[in-house]
């Protein structure tokens, strides 16, 4: 799956996005963000605050239990400041 | 059934233009209620607001809050303009504009509108200070969340 | 202080110049609300209404609710506009611009004068219908004395 | 002083102003209404419903019981609806 970042998250990360395939057992957001906070200084540090964090998939809101094993996109971002 | 008009724009938009067409022709419409933010320079420290947004979902996600709107309130026209890219102070970054036959129906649905844009649109603002030093993200506002959730049942 | 911009209009007036006069040269605005009451057709049966007002009180009444509206909200520029006489569906009868650092101000002080324009205002409506007949004058609305009324302490 | 009338006020009576002099025992606007309804068919259908009837005083708002004996000019009119 594709996993893209906007905002802050982006800028720690480093990437606007990449193909990502965790493992069986990460199903969920808040699981994802669990794993790819493992993968290096920058996303632990884009993920410190996890319940910040908000995620889509495929364009459409999700909740930290929402699950992720039909996504085909999964972005991750702060809080909107729009409007 | 009305057709909101949806859009995002890279560089300024008329807000007057896009008024003007919501009204065009009409003799039915008794209220029209427009909201323009716009960005400031918050007493000259701030040279640009950058807003970055997530493409697609974007445009989707202010689509949804319109056809909400259209499913809470008997409107007759609703427009949606929001700018990304480098935004200077004084220049507009969203329109909401909502016609109805009474004030009430209008003022509602710019004002659940902007609530939920705020809250639910993707889009994130980064600060240009005036003095060349590194801005930060814009943090979200607690006050914006409470403004969301009382439209909530 | 802000000096709010209050006139009553013989003839058509151009809302988006008022708009564009409230942020000329301003970087220090971050919401504008405009409302615009227009005159309906009911459907075809109205061929134009018949705004009667008081000469003298019309202006010093709506000054005085710009002045007690800046009084109850931080507002940086506020514009109302009200035509008197003939008026044709289509055409603006009303309008109020509120500009404030931040929409929630803006949008209160708007539907504020609203109510209380709607209530206190000394304007009064007679209907001259398409089909020739006599019209009425327009009823005041209970409606409108409850949103003016939410306003008091 | 001056009494002006308004909308449906106006066709009724016939007037758009015209000056009273009413007796020195009518002190408030509500007297002033009882005074005037007795001086015509016109004006007793004006006032007919009382109380929905507005009144101003030197163009401020007025009550059924303000005293109207400093008033130059007094006005009447049904409920506004401008806006």
């Amino acid at each position: 799956m594709k996993a893209v970042y906007f905002a802050s998250v982006r800028e720690r990360i480093g990437l606007t996005e990449e193909e990502i395939s965790p493992p069986a057992g990460v199903a969920t957001v808040a699981e994802l963000i669990g794993w790819l906070s493992a993968r290096g200084e920058g996303y632990a540090a884009a993920f410190a605050n996890a319940a910040t964090i908000r995620a889509a998939i495929d364009r459409n809101h999700a909740r930290p239990d929402s699950p992720i094993r039909a996504a085909r996109e999964i972005a991750f971002f702060p809080p909107m400041t729009g409007g | 059934m009305v057709a909101p008009t949806v859009r995002l724009c890279a560089g300024p938009f008329d807000a007057a233009r896009e008024e003007a067409l919501l009204l065009q022709g009409r003799t039915d419409i008794g209220a029209l209620v427009c909201f323009t933010g716009l960005c400031r320079d918050e007493a000259g420290t701030l040279a640009a607001l950058e807003l970055e947004h997530y493409p697609g979902m974007a445009e989707s996600e202010i689509a949804a809050i319109a056809a909400d709107a259209l499913t809470r309130w008997p409107l007759q026209g609703l427009t949606v303009l929001h700018r990304y890219g480098l935004i200077r102070p004084g220049e507009k970054i969203v329109l909401v504009a909502a016609a109805a036959r009474h004030r009430g129906e209008a003022f509602a649905a710019a004002e659940f509108l902007m609530d939920y844009l705020k809250t639910r649109a993707p889009f994130w603002k980064k600060e240009h200070r005036a003095d060349g030093r590194e801005g930060g993200w814009v943090e979200a506002k607690a006050s914006d969340d409470a403004a969301a959730e009382r439209w909530q049942e």
